[in-house]
């Protein structure tokens, strides 16, 4: 961490770079934000540690807009996005520096499963233990650092960085499940059991938007869903009918464009899996349209905005074509 | 003071639910929020916080207004009808309580939201004290005392019992109609809990946090503080700290067109929200900036200058533990404090 | 069409309308001059239901199977498959009077070649 | 809101019949906003328009719905009626009463409560319909015609004598086409060379036509007026400015083993060689796989042996890039590939040959220098057998399923050239059915029966076998005589079915005209305009469109010029309305609309955008709606909906669904 | 909800997005040919099949509709060259996450009819409408409000 404060001393002072976006100290070692640093002096509060997951790429929307280059720094899976956005004419390549800060693995404290936690240790990075150990209100307990690891970081995309200017810390393939198991076991239910399953996941939705906010794709200077071009406005979900409209429709809005960064299922608040989406979209376009990863390059076409003649037909999904690919 | 056994807990719900909705937390799908209890409704009583405060029990996050139907030319309108059927809430904690006595404070007063003010007048609040606070708690802050909760009933879970006190007239009647499942019990064990949970809400990390400089003066005082600037950029507009507040009450009234006539209905909205207030002429917040500091002034300020100094907030940190960007309104206190 | 043409129809899986007589299935048969109905003449016998009169046909039996004119016929009509088709018929009206095969081995003569075997067993039996 | 008027017509008996016509009136004025409604037994004529007329002028109507016909039938004249009365001709409608409903349907109650649907669904979009106005979009009077076969050649010809630019683009070394390579023409016997070579000096003379052979088209975008097409002009590997034609390159070029094309591979040519004697333009072209300097760089004959120096082993291919107001496809035909007909031996003996390859053989210039004889031993053949619809007819997948349409014709012809010239040659010819519709071809095929005696025999041919002595046993049939015929020949002639030539596809997709599944491109009426695509400014002339034989592709070509002249003759055209928009400030300018949109219509452009007070540089996208077509493709491909499409608007759409969903 | 097998008796509402230039000539060929099929099928004409968002289609079962069929040119026979071939991959994906969400996947079909084909879009409207009566009605898209 000294490290990455004293590359972002040097930048700031060299007048490289006019700010720096990274993550800020809060009150307890889980809850650092992101933020923008303009001083040196400012950078006391710099932190990165195991719960820094926050996706910085779509703040580097608005600092496109700033005077100078903006130093960001992008963990290996935050630069899919970041390409991601380049491809989309979303953020100015020429006005970030971009360091690729390693990353062994980002936590959630929500998988913590302890009342009242205090402190935890164990958590910091590039020397993060094994067992994590949770001090609380009502005394001391022990997770181990995998079963506190974010859903994302199961299925790792791996240790490089698609886009930066300079490398700093090493970096973990932390996968060690399948990406698309649990897209497949649905895919196994049978209609009612699907039916059952999203009912009850989605009927937890409060449509707080959280999810469309923080997804580095949905980057649209206005939604779909807050526009009156569709007649599709909505502020709260009155029916199921509108759980399930804003889900789909916001991800086949980002299908071939999603990089699976896992933000959306990271920050629900009500722990909906809503990876889930996306992910079916990403296991379709692979077995339909080829292998294909948002994010690495930003010069491929994507899925939606090409084809062949011989692709599949939609019927391929009545023939159940899709679900044992 | 009355007690039950928590393993007869399922009786009395069945009890009320026999003459009355019964709202209690339920948990599905992982996740904890009030729901109306049904036969096979998985009850949870020990997660201290639902994800949703539960408000929406008195101001549902989406309520039809009245129905307009046209046939042949004519418009007919058809009101809503009120709440007319008592209901109960159960376990709903301290900060939960007092979050309905700031709603109270605005659809209460002239003009009375008549669709708000049916359903309190309907409503038994069953408050639960909290057996183990969390970190992210600090409700002694505005006042409140996690231990001993306002509503009409007040109960705590002490071991394999859950003692039983009623406080008001809609209490006593609750429990005249539920006496045969209590027994009589000793007002000293509740005492002693209330103690060991005010033990521990001292220890609490946010206990000592300081209101100094908000209120009514904080309006003039810390409008233009260039603190904001810097606190709101992480925000991403999302209405996630809104949507799980207590106390957050803005609406915004559409209509929904039904094929044979419109609903019109109102359902929550977020200051956060960019399109939040936007009229024909725009917006009157135009930046993000603009919209955060709304949320915070709004509760820490503008608030207590318009109602006897009470905040509308509750401390419940629900926000705090929610927040995508974990951002709230305790680093925003603090973040006041200090410059100070 | 009868029955019995609409049957001739199904079991060949051929549509005769779409014969247009040009007799290229005549022109390839090599049994053409012992037969007396003639494979472009298979058709017209079941255009206008003369089921009988094809049945009782020699063509039946001097059908080789060659299915040259399967292979050739431009317009997929297939007369070989129709006079197979007509064969079938026959011999399900006869029910179970063929040879089984424990019966064949007496029947055999050296001098027939296996092939010719074959294709009678596909022509007499199916 | 909208003052609507409701149009319900009976169309005689074909809507009243099965839809309560009254009923769906009355029903409309209980709709929001139509403020007039009524039926009447034909909206489309004169009386019916009027009334409509009437409605606007009296009621003020600023929509109008007709529940009518198709909008494909009578859309165009209702909107021409109500522009006439001043209201713009896109606040019309058309709610399709008869080929979607009263047609379909029997039961009165059924149809009438779909056809109330129908107009609801009509009534609700046209409350969000807008006036639009059609723009205009200049024409580049210059045409581009694909293919310089007599089609070709034809349709330049006329649209040069109207006093048009026309390009030519020609595949081979030389324009001429298929009817260069025929002997004599049916049913006049006039020779074929004869006849084309004038038409072909008179274009490449002509000032109005530039000729580019040995090119192809590579890419084409733009629409009706403005195309833009890049000509792709293959290295000759021969300056054409020096070359003068002189033929000693030919003759000196030491690589002579290359099958000739033009003579359909029944002899060779040298690496460098003008396909044929009448070439035009008379420059050679060096065939770089076969020429020794290509393949191993030790040669240069012919460089040295040219006086003209005109030879440029160097040569690139060069791309041109030429814009156009109308593109017409001439791409003609070729004969299919017989290697699924065994049964013919075609491939398996030289004495069995196509009838293309015969007309070589006939031909002076040709392999034989026009000797007939077996190209197995130049013996002259004493027995020949004709077999027709080789590959025509054929519903499986072997040939294919129409009619060529010219084999019967020339196949006389060639019974009858034979027999003139060899009276002791007996011809036979096996025929399914002999079609001669045509001013004098059945006199002509009678002549060859009656007065040149060639045998007719109804009936196919099964199987032509190769004999040890050299001859070709054939096995036909006789069906009128019902029996089966076996004859010794001495040469075969297959009248092998013809096809699309294969370049045809690929040229349809770069234009966006349709075709059939056959390859022949589509019409844009079958009978009504037969020489048009159904994309405009895309003209058909020659087979491309249909087997056709040398007067009837003339014709055709004529016809196909007119329609081109009379687009070029326009100064500007009126284009569609219906095109796409972008909200500024909905726009993310992320380009994923440029990436589907066919046209090329989208650019971005940075723009100064006040969004609700917040004023800032954006990058946002802008349509040229000169270029756009309305497709619709990037209204979907936007995720915010900044991309809607006018007279098709999201909100148009889904007042429609919910009309009907209602 | 029982599932209606067959059900004579149920009308279900459903929507036919056509391109204008196959599908819709499609249809009308159907009516001049006289080709009949139910009256359940209201057709809306869209320039192309690529002009259907999804939006549209979810928009039709959320106010009702049993069954959505989208119809246009031909794969390499779009007026538009390559609008067909995104609706392609766009119906594609929609049908799977439909089908992944747990709505019947018969609720929803891409046909491909020209312009000659009027048989093949009455067979189509046809089966598609008799696959609708075999589902039933669509209890897992609706909107509630619009059921009153």
């Amino acid at each position: 961490m000294q490290e990455l404060i004293t590359r972002a001393k040097a930048l700031l002072e060299s007048g490289e770079v006019q700010r720096v976006l990274g993550w800020k100290q809060g009150e307890h070692i889980y809850d650092p934000e992101p933020a923008f640093f303009d001083s040196a002096e400012a950078l006391k509060d710099f932190v990165y540690n195991g719960f820094c997951g926050a996706n910085l790429s779509k703040y580097m929307i608005e600092a496109a807009k700033l005077e100078g280059k903006t130093l960001v720094f992008l963990k290996p899976c935050d630069s899919y996005s970041f390409v991601q956005l380049m491809k989309e004419h979303r953020v100015d390549r020429e006005k970030a520096h971009i360091i690729g800060v390693g990353c062994k693995g980002k936590l959630s404290v929500n998988k913590i499963d302890a009342d009242g936690i205090l402190d935890i240790q164990g958590a910091g990075y590039p020397d993060c233990a094994d067992t994590l150990t949770v001090d609380t209100l009502y005394g001391q307990t022990t997770v181990s650092y995998k079963d506190a690891m974010l859903e994302r970081c199961h299925v790792c995309k791996g240790k490089e960085h698609m886009v930066c200017d300079e490398q700093i810390g090493e970096s973990a393939d932390t996968a060690d499940s399948d990406r698309f198991a649990q897209v497949a076991a649905i895919e196994a239910m049978s209609p009612e059991e699907k039916f059952a399953f999203f009912q009850s996941e989605l009927s937890k939705c409060i449509r707080c938007n959280a999810c469309r906010n923080v997804c580095p794709a949905c980057s649209c200077r206005k939604c779909v869903f807050d526009s009156t071009k569709f007649d599709s406005t909505q502020k709260a979900n009155t029916t199921s009918f509108e759980e399930k409209m804003f889900h789909i429709i916001r991800a086949f809005h980002v299908a071939g464009r999603c990089t699976d960064c896992g933000e959306c299922s990271r920050v629900c608040p009500q722990g909906i899996p809503l990876h889930l989406f996306n992910r079916k979209f990403i296991k379709d376009i692979n077995s339909l349209y080829g292998e294909y990863q948002a994010g690495v390059d930003a010069q491929a076409k994507a899925p939606l905005t090409s084809f062949t003649q011989e692709d599949a037909e939609p019927s391929i999904v009545a023939e159940g074509g899709l679900t044992h690919a | 003071m009355l007690k039950i056994k928590t393993a007869d807990l399922p009786a009395l719900y069945e009890r009320i639910a026999q003459s009355q909705d019964l709202f209690l937390p339920v948990r599905s799908a992982g996740q904890t929020d009030f729901a109306l209890w049904q036969k096979d409704a998985q009850v949870d009583l020990d997660t201290l916080k639902t994800v949703k405060s539960p408000k929406d029990v008195f101001f549902p996050q989406s309520e039809t207004l009245y129905s307009c139907h046209r046939e042949d030319g004519k418009l007919s309108v058809t009101p809503e009808e009120l709440c007319d059927k008592p209901f109960v809430v159960f376990g709903m904690k301290a900060c939960d309580v007092q979050g309905i006595a700031v709603l109270d404070k605005v659809f209460l007063s002239e003009p009375v939201d008549s669709y708000y003010a049916a359903r309190r007048t309907h409503g038994t609040i069953v408050a639960l004290a909290c057996g183990r606070p969390e970190t992210s708690c600090f409700c002694t802050v505005f006042g409140i005392d996690p231990a001993a909760p306002e509503g009409d009933v007040v109960t705590w879970m002490v071991d394999q019992w859950l003692y039983w006190d009623a406080k008001t007239d809609k209490g006593f009647a609750l429990t005249d109609f539920l006496h045969d499942l209590f027994e009589p019990a000793d007002e000293s064990t509740v005492e002693q809990v209330k103690t060991a949970i005010r033990a521990i809400v001292k220890k609490l990390p946010y206990a000592d946090l300081s209101l100094e400089g908000w209120g009514a003066q904080a309006a003039d005082t810390r409008f233009d503080s260039p603190i904001w600037e810097q606190l709101y950029k992480p925000c991403l507009a999302c209405g996630t700290c809104t949507f799980v507040c207590p106390t957050c009450q803005c609406y915004d009234i559409k209509d929904y067109d039904t094929g044979s006539g419109v609903q019109r209905y109102r359902c929550w909205d977020s200051c956060m929200y960019s399109d939040f207030t936007m009229m024909a002429h725009g917006n009157n917040r135009t930046s993000q900036m603009q919209r955060f500091r709304q949320r915070f002034m709004h509760k820490l300020a503008y608030f207590p200058a318009n109602n006897d100094g009470v905040f509308s907030c509750v401390g419940c940190g629900r926000c705090v533990d929610k927040c995508p960007s974990h951002l709230n309104i305790v680093k925003v206190i603090k973040a006041f404090g200090k410059e100070d | 069409m009868s029955k019995q043409s609409e049957l001739i129809a199904e079991i060949s899986g051929v549509n005769p309308l779409k014969c247009m007589k040009c007799g290229k299935c005549s022109a390839s048969c090599p049994s053409f001059n012992e037969m007396d109905i003639k494979p472009h003449q298979f058709v017209s016998y079941i255009q206008r239901d003369d089921i009988e009169a094809l049945t009782a046909s020699k063509s039946l039996y001097k059908c080789l199977s060659c299915f040259a004119c399967v292979e050739r016929c431009p317009r997929g009509v297939k007369p070989g498959k129709l006079i197979d088709a007509a064969r079938q018929l026959v011999l399900r009206q006869r029910g179970q009077e063929y040879l089984s095969p424990d019966e064949v081995p007496a029947l055999l003569d050296e001098e027939t070649p296996q092939q010719l075997l074959m294709s009678a067993f596909r022509k007499y039996r199916r | 809101m909208q003052k609507i008027g409701v149009f319900v017509c009976h169309c005689g008996s074909n809507i009243a019949a099965t839809v309560d016509v009254k009923k769906v009136a009355k029903m409309a004025l209980k709709e929001p906003g139509v403020c007039h409604a009524e039926d009447y037994p034909y909206m489309c004529s004169e009386a019916g328009q009027s009334r409509i007329a009437a409605a606007i002028a009296e009621k003020g109507l600023t929509g109008i719905v007709v529940c009518s016909c198709s909008p494909r039938m009578h859309e165009a004249t209702f909107r021409k009626a109500a522009e006439r009365c001043g209201l713009n001709p896109y606040m019309v409608e058309i709610a399709n009463l008869r080929e979607h409903c009263s047609w379909i349907h029997k039961d009165m109650e059924e149809a009438t409560e779909k056809a109330v649907i129908l107009m609801r669904a009509a009534v609700a979009k046209v409350h969000l319909n807008t006036p639009l106005q059609a723009g205009e979009s200049a024409v580049t009077k210059r045409a581009l015609v694909i293919g310089g076969g007599i089609a070709g050649i034809q349709t330049a010809i006329d649209i040069a004598d109207a006093g048009y630019k026309v390009d030519i683009v020609e595949k081979t070394p030389s324009i001429g086409g298929r009817m260069s390579q025929l002997d004599k023409t049916f049913p006049t016997l006039d020779c074929s060379a004869c006849i084309l070579t004038p038409k072909m000096v008179e274009a490449a003379a002509h000032e109005n036509i530039t000729i580019h052979t040995y090119s192809e088209v590579e890419k084409v975008s733009g629409f009706v007026g403005n195309f833009t097409v890049d000509i792709r002009k293959k290295a000759r590997m021969v300056d054409m400015t020096k070359c003068t034609g002189c033929g000693v390159c030919q003759e000196k070029c030491p690589s002579r083993k290359t099958a000739n094309e033009f003579n359909r591979g029944l002899n060779t040519r040298s690496a460098i060689y003008t396909p044929f004697a009448q070439a035009i333009p008379n420059v050679p072209v060096i065939d770089t796989e076969s020429c020794i300097k290509f393949k191993t760089g030790k040669c240069g004959v012919c460089a040295a042996v040219c006086q003209a120096g005109a030879i440029d082993y160097k040569q690139q291919d060069e791309i041109i890039t030429e814009t156009y107001g109308a593109i017409v496809v001439a791409t003609g035909f070729d004969t299919i590939k017989l290697d699924k007909y065994g049964e013919y031996a075609y491939g398996q003996s030289k004495d069995v040959i196509t009838s293309l390859e015969l007309e070589r053989i006939m031909n002076a210039a040709g392999p034989t220098k026009g000797h007939l004889e077996r190209l197995s031993d130049g013996k002259a053949p004493k027995e020949i057998v004709f077999i027709q619809c080789v590959g025509s007819r054929c519903s499986d997948d072997r040939g294919k399923p129409y009619c060529s349409k010219i084999c019967c014709m020339y196949t006389a012809k060639h019974a009858m050239l034979i027999r003139d010239k060899y009276p002791d040659v007996n011809v036979t010819v096996f025929y399914i059915d002999v079609r001669t519709p045509g001013k004098n071809f059945d006199e002509f095929y009678r002549r060859a029966v009656e007065d040149y005696g060639v045998n007719y025999v109804k009936g196919q041919v099964g199987k032509v076998a190769p004999q040890p002595d050299g001859s070709l046993l054939v096995q036909g049939v006789d069906l009128l005589d019902n029996k089966q015929i076996l004859k010794k020949a001495d040469m075969v002639v297959l009248a092998t079915a013809i096809e699309p030539n294969p370049d045809a596809r690929k040229i349809a997709t770069m234009l966006t005209a349709s075709i059939d599944t056959n390859n022949f491109l589509t019409e844009a009426h079958p009978k009504l305009r037969p020489v048009e695509s159904p994309t405009a400014g895309v003209f058909l002339s020659g087979v491309c469109q249909g087997p056709k034989d040398i007067p009837e592709t003339v014709a055709q070509a004529g016809a196909a010029a007119v329609k081109v002249i009379g687009l070029l003759a326009k100064d500007k055209l009126k284009t569609n309305p219906c095109t796409a928009q972008a909200d500024e400030l909905l726009c993310n300018g992320c380009s994923t609309c440029a990436n589907v949109c066919p046209y090329g219509a989208i650019t971005y452009e940075v723009r100064l955008v006040n969004d609700h007070g917040i004023r800032e540089e954006r990058r946002v996208a802008s349509v040229n709606s000169a270029l756009c077509q309305g497709c619709g493709a990037c209204t979907v491909a936007c995720p915010s909906g900044a991309m809607d499409l006018q007279g098709f608007s999201n909100r148009q759409i889904i007042a429609e669904v919910d009309a009907i969903c209602r | 909800m029982p599932v209606n097998q067959n059900n004579e008796e149920f009308r279900p509402v459903i929507v036919a997005f056509c391109c204008n230039w196959c599908s819709y000539a499609g249809a009308d060929l159907a009516g001049s040919s006289r080709l009949s099929y139910p009256a359940d099928v209201k057709i809306i004409r869209v320039p192309c099949s690529c002009r259907v968002n999804p939006m549209f289609i979810l928009r039709a079962f959320e106010k009702g509709a049993d069954g959505v069929i989208l119809c246009g040119c031909h794969p390499g026979d779009c007026h538009y060259s390559t609008g067909n071939y995104y609706a392609r991959r766009r119906m594609t994906l929609l049908f799977s996450m439909l089908d992944f969400i747990g709505v019947e996947n018969g609720r929803t079909r891409v046909e491909w009819v020209s312009a000659a084909e009027g048989v093949k879009f009455s067979e189509t409207m046809n089966s598609f409408v008799a696959k609708i009566r075999s589902l039933g009605k669509n209890v897992r898209l609706g909107d509630l409000r619009c059921k009153n």
